[in-house]
């Protein structure tokens, strides 16, 4: 500190209150309060339910908060669906292990084009309503800081995250000291058989606009018209 | 080969040499006519480019950086690709400020007056979405690299090491593991970092890009710099560090960045960009004018460390040759390769194979599908497929 | 000390935390607002500047980087240093040609087409005018970094060598020992480059600069790269090269970028631009805000070669010590040298001395006008005071 | 050239000539032609003296041309008022070593803003009337590619030239090994006083504008505000 006199000062600490907003999954940084399903879904309606739909299912704004969870899954906090390949897409609830990430993400981020202007209630409030569009609490639920915790254990995902893997930059979580995947540096004579597995289709090819003009107009090769070929 | 080759010159010569150009013959425009320059205008198909329908809004979304048209390493920062949560912003850095907190002595907070007083350090470093080639894992979904590679830029930056300020603050090394930086946006954007990066000194409090500031759609006036890791960890905008002992799980944790395994588990916290490497020239959407010589050139790089190798393939993988790798190869940062290649008008497939100082090789589609299966999302660091097609045309493929 | 620090913070906090800003609670702007990306609007004093009175008009004249607002060593395209002699063009590059003759087999002609298939590299240099710093010869004129050292940016070039483009044509490299290179703009500029250089491997063919192609008022659509060499070497625009066996002695050979002796003669051919560095942060004109720690940082460049050392002093000269450099320290480029210094308060002057690795030492004003007077308008690479004043403010001055 | 078959084509005969226009000191290049100093006079007035003065003496679109040189400098080859500190200017006769840089200069770049369009005899009268005002040929001549080898011999600063240094990046021309200036890594106890000897004087801080408005608004330092003080 010597060495840098007079560069940055003790933060106050109001300073701090208003900007260590962060919730951990041990419930650090989790404000008092309390919201029950009821209030959550009159916030959800006034201020989420227009871009997110009235029961997070919306699709247009961004994708789907709520559905593919079961109660096999609250028990076994794996959501089954994430096996299926024909299952169509992945919504917030499927994937989410932790409750404090809903509400940190919600108090911090939410709603979209007004961020941080709900009250500490109105966030356990409407969490506590997706977390029953989700089944996770019952219809006349309350969460609060005091049973949060409990909330935890029934989160559909809880059990779904593992950090077996070599893609962690540091010591703390590396669950694997070696990679999963690794290539083969063969030169010759390789055992591949390379034929053409997938190629986009022909009336797809102007999907992303003619590429003769997304490329440069001189070099060694030009982009290749697409506009003769209908959009997708 | 098909294309809008030149035509060929008359016998006496060609007309742009025997009428001497306009600007041979007159007098051009004076110095500082902008004091603060731009590209050609023949220059202006070379833009960063959305992905339609890849994204409902457009301020939670991604523009790509244009690699087909793109030389060297250093990416222009006007053609730096984007990626917003909640829009972008231009902060009057007079206002802002950087708040270190949580498990040090005294929580601390620096104006960009002060950060920009103390030692930096400038280093050119990649920065790759971790959804970067996303699109791809399950088949071909895109036309050009600009949409299968353009989630990648390289720039120097320059800032003040992270360690160097918790130092200020009075960082405990051996009970705090982890750190989360903050962003000022409307998403105020949070990530966990690993403290083992912050403690090598490679994690930055960037102000600096490219010899500039920062560019408003990268976080002007100040952004993590987290050299090998996603770019979502680069938080934007920052505001907050916080130094503590364990990870954060937060939105861009848990829900996305999230890798699907075919078991139905997610893989967490893989924050580390694996090497990769792709060929920009030629490339898919692109038309070869001609038979005879081309020059293949592509960009390669790794999260963990320098590119010691990259290899090219003009036959789909059945048989690979070295490529040049231009100096400096630098640690965290792109590599630019070539090879040299005479096409004979028959169709081929062109593909590039990184590998890094570590010895990990890039893998194929086969080898990363046998591990991770088709939906992962993020981190899909294959090896890229071109098809050169007679008519000269390339195109974008997957092979068996 | 004076300046518009900023107001310390109340008791209760800074507004700037406690009243979250707007861009916290709103949502920002869309990807792809701008296809091609610029400053923020809080950069906009960072221009390329003319210094008044220095030329009687502006088709002939140079247009000075901000150095003093500059980090690490690329110099942003927008902000690079201008030098024309007849305006600049934007040159539509299907019209443009590159011929090669002269001594060789066939004269060729080739198109940007077929110069961009050729195999390229891509390569960080300097680029200083001959005339940099040297309004400063006699006495100081100019106020502030900008004006004395300005003349000097660093990119990463990209291009052919044109050694390549010499074989093609068929070169003897024992009968051929120099190259003219001619623009395409009013002055056709040339300039004879020693073959050595060529044969090396070091002279481009440059299309490339900093990952996009150069920009018009640098060249585009091409341009000779002479690594080391004075600027007005790098022929913009570039038409046509010529191989010969002497020099040509051209107007910008031997009625300007000659350098005047205290007997009278001129040097000629003084192409080289020896070893030299400049402290830019503080520099003239600026006020530091407040007395304590500041990162003394500037750069150094040498035209034989790479950097090897550079030396930095506050008492004007009387006692030095080695500041640190950023790595990787290139060939013929820029480095970024930094040093710590905690200002008492007290009158001081800051001075950098750059070391090249042939072991040549950057000169003070008194040894470099021991040989060479103080009209020579070129070639100034003498060692740069600033005086920090009690003030807070930074002035140039020249110690005896 | 096999390696890259394909790329560039050998240059037609006419091709070469249109652009190879330089002109050596050995007067390789030299296209033949002539032109009198009177033929010359007119040219010049026609299409140079608007820039250059009548008598290539103006300093205000660029440096004069012509003045500074003297019989005895054309006697000697050495242009005497070089060496002479006192002297103001230094015009370009007094520094144009050899005739062919003219010839190539005019040829190519002048009239400044219509480079070209003068015709090989209207470059051969304009380069002798540019002589002829600085006594180097009479008014009586007529400049060709015959005589110019002679008028060569007459040049004031013929011989004002040197490569005796170490600054050429080749050998060629190389007229010393080693640089002449050295400096000296001294690193405490340096002999040197220092005292300033030079600073800009206070009236003209603001020549170059307000600093303040030429520095970054953020950062260690800001721009001095010279708005209070007087332009030079
Ligand atoms: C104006 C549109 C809009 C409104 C209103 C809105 N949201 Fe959102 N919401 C979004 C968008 C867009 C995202 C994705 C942001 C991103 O990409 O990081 C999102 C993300 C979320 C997420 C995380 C989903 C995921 O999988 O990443 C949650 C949870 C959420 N919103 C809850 C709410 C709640 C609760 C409200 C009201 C209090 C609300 N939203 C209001 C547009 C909106
Ligand atoms: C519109 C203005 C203009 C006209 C007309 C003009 N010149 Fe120039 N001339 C200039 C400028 C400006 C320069 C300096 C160019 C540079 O910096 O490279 C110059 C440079 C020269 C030089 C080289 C001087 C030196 O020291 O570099 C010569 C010789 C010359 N002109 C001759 C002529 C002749 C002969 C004509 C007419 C046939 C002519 N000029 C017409 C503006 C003009
Ligand atoms: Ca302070
Ligand atoms: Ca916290
Ligand atoms: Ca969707
Ligand atoms: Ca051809
Ligand atoms: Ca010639
Ligand atoms: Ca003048
Ligand atoms: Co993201
Ligand atoms: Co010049």
């Amino acid at each position: 500190q010597q060495a840098y006199a007079g560069i940055g000062r003790d933060a106050t600490a109001a300073e701090v209150k208003a900007w260590d907003i962060d919730v951990r999954p041990d419930f650090q940084g989790l404000p008092k309060g309390s919201g029950s399903v009821e209030k959550g879904q009159q916030v959800w309606e006034d201020k989420c339910a227009s871009c997110h739909g009235v029961f997070g299912e919306s699709n247009s704004v961004f994708n789907p908060l709520v559905g593919g969870t079961s109660k096999d899954d609250i028990a076994s906090g794996r959501v089954a669906a994430l096996k299926r390949t024909d299952f169509p897409g992945r919504t917030t609830m499927m994937k989410v292990a932790t409750v404090s990430t809903l509400w940190d993400y919600i108090n911090r981020a939410m709603p979209w084009n007004a961020p941080k202007s709900l009250g500490v209630d109105e966030v356990y409030a409407v969490t506590a309503y997706l977390l029953n569009l989700s089944d996770v609490v019952p219809a006349d639920f309350t969460l609060s800081d005091a049973n949060i915790a409990q909330v935890q254990q029934r989160m559909p995902n809880r059990n779904g995250m593992t950090t077996a893997h070599a893609m962690w930059p540091g010591k703390g979580l590396a669950g694997a000291a070696r990679p999963d995947v690794q290539g083969t540096r063969c030169m010759k004579d390789c055992a591949v058989d390379p034929k053409v597995t997938s190629l986009l289709p022909a009336f797809a090819r102007n999907a992303h606009g003619n590429l003769a003009e997304q490329n440069r107009t001189v070099g060694a090769q030009r982009g290749v018209d697409t506009s003769g070929t209908a959009a997708a | 080969a098909a294309g809008a080759a030149a035509a060929p010159a008359p016998a006496d010569g060609d007309p742009n040499i025997l009428q001497l150009p306009e600007h041979s013959r007159g007098l051009g425009q004076p110095v500082a006519t902008d004091g603060y320059g731009k590209p050609s205008k023949y220059e202006a198909n070379v833009q960063r480019r959305t992905s339609p329908g890849l994204t409902q809004t457009r301020q939670a979304s991604v523009s790509f950086a244009p690699l087909q048209s793109l030389f060297g390493i250093v990416t222009p920062s006007g053609l730096h690709f984007e990626r917003h949560h909640q829009g972008w912003w231009d902060i009057d850095p007079s206002k802002h400020r950087l708040m270190v907190n949580g498990q040090v002595k005294a929580a601390k907070v620096f104006t960009m007056d002060e950060i920009m007083r103390l030692p930096s350090v400038s280093r050119f470093h990649f920065i790759e979405c971790g959804a970067n080639t996303g699109m791809e894992w399950g088949n071909v979904a895109v036309p050009t690299c600009q949409y299968t590679h353009g989630m990648l830029s390289c720039s120097e930056f320059t800032g003040v090491p992270l360690r160097t300020l918790l130092e200020m603050a009075g960082v405990d090394f051996r009970k705090s593991r982890f750190v989360l930086g903050e962003g000022a946006d409307g998403s105020s954007m949070t990530r966990t970092v690993p403290m083992d990066l912050v403690e090598s000194g490679e994690v930055l409090v960037a102000y600096g890009q490219n010899g500039e500031m920062l560019r408003p759609e990268n976080g002007y006036p100040l952004r993590l710099v987290a050299p090998g890791v996603q770019g979502v960890s680069w938080v934007k905008y920052l505001r907050r560090i916080e130094v503590g002992d364990q990870p954060w799980n937060t939105k861009d944790e848990t829900v996305h960045y999230v890798d699907l395994m075919p078991d139905g588990t997610h893989r967490q916290y893989t924050s580390l960009q694996e090497c990769k490497s792709v060929v920009t020239t030629p490339s898919g959407g692109q038309v070869l004018l001609d038979k005879g010589f081309y020059s293949i050139t592509g960009l390669a790089w790794s999260g963990r460390g320098k590119v010691k190798a990259v290899d090219v393939s003009v036959d789909g993988g059945r048989s690979w040759r070295p490529a040049r790798l231009q100096e400096p190869v630098m640690s965290k940062c792109l590599a630019r390769f070539s090879a040299d290649w005479v096409w004979d008008g028959k169709p081929a497939i062109i593909q590039s194979r990184a590998t890094d100082e570590t010895g990990y090789v890039q893998p194929s589609y086969r080898q990363l599908r046998a591990v991770r299966g088709t939906r992962s999302i993020y981190h899909n660091n294959a090896i890229q497929s071109w098809l050169v097609e007679e008519s000269g045309e390339v195109k974008n493929v997957q092979v068996g």
